[in-house]
């Protein structure tokens, strides 16, 4: 039976259109069908200028963990104009990233639940408190709860919030109760039998086809690929702090949520590094941003691709220059478009409520797919 | 790759970052590069739309490229051109680029979907056009209906200029 | 603290409202069909005024309390005119009737659905209100009959899922059958076990069987009521009845994520409404069911037996309180996990369940 | 078993303890960072119509129109286009665009979020937030050294 599951669907998370052909209860084959939600970015990015207008717009790739996007764009930008950017400055930038990180793992965690549930569980809503109590944060650091546009070429736009000590004891209240958050959240879900029953051992996508498939981020994580550009190719701060990359070797459904979570810790043990770093960082070479020019204009036919490690896995962005202010050519390579296409491989031969969960699992942003 | 460049001061260049031989490369892969090419992050190799496949395949199996980051598709004045971004799952900070110019009037290249299979994707995305050859333009033209060819829906595939299918 | 046993023959609802109507003595077959409607009336409204409440408002105050949200407050007291305004919201949408529907079948399935939960509470014994004892009829066969008619709406939910000409009605419709097919069995040879005790199907007999005092601890006289003579077959039973109504973790056949609502995807408006009404019927019933057969039913501490209503109510939204307890908390399993646990577990726990009262009852009593 | 109990007991437990995490929305004002940019505020005495937030602006929200001396007739700012990226304020070297914290702004249609210039210096801030007051340390980065006390209206 050939089955229309979206655009319009309660599990698609956006507009996906999956066509899916099913024999019985049976997923037969199942095709993703996208770009819904285009809206032109590359487009939009070439219209604009490098030095602020583009900035804008990376927050709205991937709208659920919006601060890696922005990072993707600085490195690229930064090492085709050939920017330093203070040492300060990339604290701030690992910082904010890490709470992105988490903002985005706990809306995974939250609907991935959702679409195992049913309905407005109580996980969903949990997830999304959890979400809020980062979005406060960031919302004093950056000025927004989504669309931050914190980043500048050079730097940040911003100094933490004064007063300081506020501003710390704000994070570290949230860091310190994380632990018991996170608690919760096994004993709602990871510890539930009928949950683990529903997860463990479906959509299972083996190390060696993840690969084929392109995936990164915790959807290769999951099925033991050690494979983190935060530490394989580093940027910012990251190789001076201590921290582990996150693998699990079950390859399932159940193994993707595990990595997120684990994820958030880690996250939160780096932005506990970053905020011991910043309290005692000497007041006068608090520098946000380094001496940019107003405008930039990179050599003509300078071509570069560079990526960073999303909250969905690596985002790259390839520019080639023309010799304007404006970029000729901007690629973006989004890890949600990667993994979705990884779907197929998953959901062969499961159930239908074992494909929702397999996309739920993905934790595919149709923004950034369709970009 | 002498101008890799990277970013922040205070990191250390990673040591691997330097240890892709690209003479080595340009002797494995022997005539089939027509030429090579420097971006910043990596170095390039310009080959014939036709060697696609057998270029890719040696990358993957003798070199151990066996990670297709990123498809890119662009139009030039006189050519349109795909560069398929490659490294290594195992050592990110190797990276090589293919780059595969192709003719304006008869844009396509062979597919990278038989190396890896995300290919597929990406080069849907690139051209617009799924069945048959895989023919690898980076703008709709006159006989490139999505729909009869079966696109991704047939909406918002992009392309080297972004206009809305 | 002693309870007190039911009178031995109560009176039936409708008989108290036809002496009230047409005084004592014989009574001609239309003022006895007259008193019987009457009745049904009374209680039939009953029930959906209490599913009016639950519906609309405590479904959500308690979903909300479970998620640490506030939910409906602003229309009314409490938010309590949240009910009407909902009302009148659905009834308000335009009813839209698919193209390639099965007419007749795909009007008739709301009904059957809402009508089949209100035709069980024709025997159940509600207990009494100002003395007036809220039962419609007490036939021989009372347990069955609640089971049967029960058992119509999953007719119903076939009904609108192939009449409603969409792929995913269809899936909920062929859910739902194969849901109550594996779960009815265990819930009646769970049922059986406490008819074992009792003697008979009887619902005021299964009723009166459980105000004997079944032991006293420090002062507290616990009642024979079966769900402490036998909590084994209370679990599995309050279990079966999850299922029976459909909700989670058994709540396959209208799974929003998976089949968008499965056999009422393209229901709106009064149609949607009935199913809406029907589905918490369903739940209110499956209350009664367990308040009847397990509860001691209308039976408790405190009040005159003359408002003993008052605690059966108290019970059926006991287990009202609990679906939506295991609906915030507990995951829908899958399809063919059902069906697994329907027959692989249930089925067999229940015969054992069977098998071991038949035999202590045998032995023992 | 004992993994779902589990789960249930966590539910119970959030339901028992009465906290909610939602506010009553107009009742309860939500908390506002001072740094979090909502409607615009635009200062003609201290515009100098430079039009480099006109020129900034990712998605021409902003439109500027001049006589042929160059004074300033007209600035119309769409809000319900604008992306909030508080472009336009770091560039303006006068201060005269400010984001306020009111994010509170409803309309009919579409043409009444095109705010003109009047419109623009009428709009309230939140809460009696100064915003400029929490954003100051980025400022010396744009306009060299900042003039000391400044009064918007």
């Amino acid at each position: 039976m050939f089955l229309n599951i979206g655009p319009h669907h309660p599990a698609t998370h956006g507009v996906l259109h999956l066509k899916t052909v099913l024999d019985g209860e049976q997923v037969a084959d199942v095709e993703p069908d996208i770009g819904y939600l285009h809206r032109c970015e590359e487009q939009m990015c070439q219209n604009n200028n490098y030095r602020h207008q583009i900035m804008p717009y990376p927050d709205r790739w991937d709208y659920t963990a919006n601060l890696p996007n922005e990072w993707a764009y600085a490195r690229v930008a930064e090492d085709l104009n050939d920017i330093e950017v203070p040492e300060y400055a990339q604290i701030l930038r690992t910082m904010s990233v890490e709470f992105a990180r988490i903002m985005g793992h706990m809306l995974a965690v939250g609907t991935f639940a959702l679409d195992v549930y049913g309905d407005f569980t109580a996980t969903f809503m949990y997830a999304i408190r959890d979400r809020e109590l980062v979005q406060n944060i960031l919302e004093d650091l950056t000025g927004q709860r989504m669309m931050f546009n914190y980043f500048r070429l050079g730097g940040v736009v911003w100094d933490l919030p004064e007063p300081r000590e506020e501003f710390f004891e704000k994070v570290r209240d949230f860091i310190d109760d994380l632990p018991e958050a996170l608690e919760e959240y096994h004993d709602l879900i990871t510890t539930n039998e009928i949950f683990q029953k529903r997860t463990i051992g479906t959509g299972v996508i083996d190390a060696e086809t993840a690969k084929q498939y392109g995936c990164t981020g915790p959807v290769a994580r999951a099925s033991g690929i050690d494979y983190d550009l935060r530490r394989d190719d580093p940027y910012g701060y990251y190789d001076e702090l201590d921290w582990d990359v996150v693998t699990e070797d079950g390859c399932d459904n159940f193994a993707r949520l595990l990595v997120r979570m684990r994820e958030v810790e880690e996250s939160a043990k780096l932005i506990s590094q970053c905020v011991d770093l910043l309290e005692d960082w000497p007041e006068d070479e608090r520098d946000i941003q380094s001496n940019v020019p107003r405008t930039l204009k990179p050599d003509a036919d300078t071509e570069v691709y560079r990526a960073v490690e999303g909250a969905k896995g690596e985002l790259g962005i390839y520019v080639r220059s023309d010799g304007t202010d404006k970029p000729a050519r901007f690629k973006i390579r989004s890890p949600c478009f990667n993994n979705l296409h990884s779907l197929e491989a998953m959901a062969q031969g499961e159930y239908v409520p074992d494909l929702i969960a397999a996309l739920g699992s993905l934790d595919v942003i149709l923004g950034e797919v369709d970009r | 790759m002498s101008d890799a460049r990277e970013p922040d001061s205070e990191l250390e260049v990673p040591e691997t970052r330097e240890t892709v031989d690209y003479d080595e490369l340009a002797d494995l892969l022997g005539d089939r590069v027509i030429r090579r090419e420097d971006h910043l992050n990596a170095g390039g190799f310009v080959i014939h739309p036709g060697d696609v496949q057998t270029v890719l395949r040696t990358l993957r199996d003798e070199a151990g490229f066996d990670h297709l980051s990123c498809l890119t598709a662009q139009e030039y004045e006189d050519r349109y051109e795909s560069i398929y971004h490659l490294s290594k799952y195992a050592d990110r900070t190797q990276e090589v680029n293919v780059i595969v110019p192709t003719d304006k009037e008869d844009p396509w290249n062979e597919s990278a979907a038989p190396i890896y299979k995300t290919a597929e994707w990406h080069e849907r995305e690139a051209s617009g056009q799924a069945t048959g050859r895989r023919a690898e333009r980076t703008r709709q033209s006159a006989h490139g209906d999505p729909a009869e060819d079966g696109v991704t829906g047939g909406r918002g595939l992009e392309h080297g200029l972004g206009v809305p299918v | 603290m002693s309870l007190a046993p039911l009178q031995a023959d109560p009176v039936l609802l409708p008989e108290t409202i036809a002496r009230a109507l047409f005084g004592g003595g014989d009574l001609a077959i239309w003022q006895e069909a007259l008193a019987a409607f009457l009745g049904a009336f009374v209680v039939g409204n009953i029930m959906l005024a209490m599913t009016g409440v639950a519906g609309p408002w405590a479904k959500r105050k308690i979903t909300a309390a479970f998620t640490d949200r506030i939910a409906v407050n602003r229309v009314g007291p409490a938010g309590l005119l949240i009910i009407v305004a909902d009302a009148v919201r659905l009834l308000g949408k335009e009813l839209i009737i698919p193209e390639g529907a099965d007419r007749p079948a795909y009007d008739l399935a709301p009904l059957v659905v809402a009508s089949s939960a209100l035709l069980g509470f024709a025997v159940i014994p509600m207990g009494q209100i100002f003395g007036v004892n809220l039962m419609l009829a007490d036939p021989e066969i009372g347990l069955a009959f609640v089971f049967a008619a029960a058992s119509i709406a999953t007719l119903g939910l076939a009904m609108a899922g192939y009449a409603s000409n969409n792929k995913y009605s269809l899936m909920g419709g062929l859910r739902a059958i194969a849901q109550n097919i594996a779960y009815e069995i265990p819930l009646i040879l769970t049922a059986a076990s406490v008819v074992l005790f009792t003697d008979t199907l009887q619902m005021s007999g299964i009723v009166a069987a459980q105000q004997e005092p079944l032991f006293t601890v420090a002062g507290i006289t616990i009642p024979s009521w079966f769900a402490f003579v036998n909590p084994f077959a209370f679990v599995l039973f309050v279990v079966a009845n999850l299922a029976e109504v459909g909700r989670n973790p058994f709540d396959v056949p209208e799974a929003p994520t998976e089949i968008i609502a499965g056999y009422q995807t393209e229901y709106s408006s009064v149609y949607f409404v009935l199913f809406y009404l029907g589905e918490f019927l369903h739940i209110f019933l499956g209350g009664a069911i367990i308040a009847t057969v397990f509860l001691g039913g209308p039976a408790g501490p405190f009040l005159p037996e003359s408002l003993n209503f008052v605690w059966f109510v108290i019970k059926i939204w006991a287990v009202f309180l609990f679906t939506q307890w295991a609906r915030s908390a507990v995951p829908r399993v899958r399809i063919d996990q059902l069906i697994e646990i329907g027959w692989k577990g249930m089925l067999v726990m229940s015969l054992a369940n069977l098998v071991l009262t038949a035999v202590i009852v045998g032995v023992m009593l | 078993m004992i993994g779902v109990l589990k789960s249930m007991a966590t539910t119970l437990k959030h339901a028992l303890d009465g906290s909610t995490f939602t506010v009553e929305y107009p009742d309860v004002a939500p908390e506002v960072s001072p740094r979090f940019r909502g409607v615009h505020k635009f200062s003609q005495e201290r515009c100098i119509w430079c039009r480099q937030c006109e020129n900034v602006c990712p998605n021409d929200t902003i439109q500027i129109v001049q006589d042929d001396q160059r004074n300033g007739e007209q600035y119309n700012l769409h809000i319900g286009q604008c992306v909030y990226c508080r472009l336009c304020e770091e560039v303006c070297p006068v201060d005269a665009i400010l984001l306020t914290e009111n994010f509170e702004f409803t309309a009919d249609t579409k043409d009444e979020f095109i705010y003109n210039k009047e419109q623009l210096k009428n709009v309230p801030w939140y809460k009696d937030i100064d915003p400029l007051e929490s954003r100051e340390p980025d400022r010396g980065a744009w306009i060299g050294e900042g003039e000391g006390e400044v009064d918007y209206q």
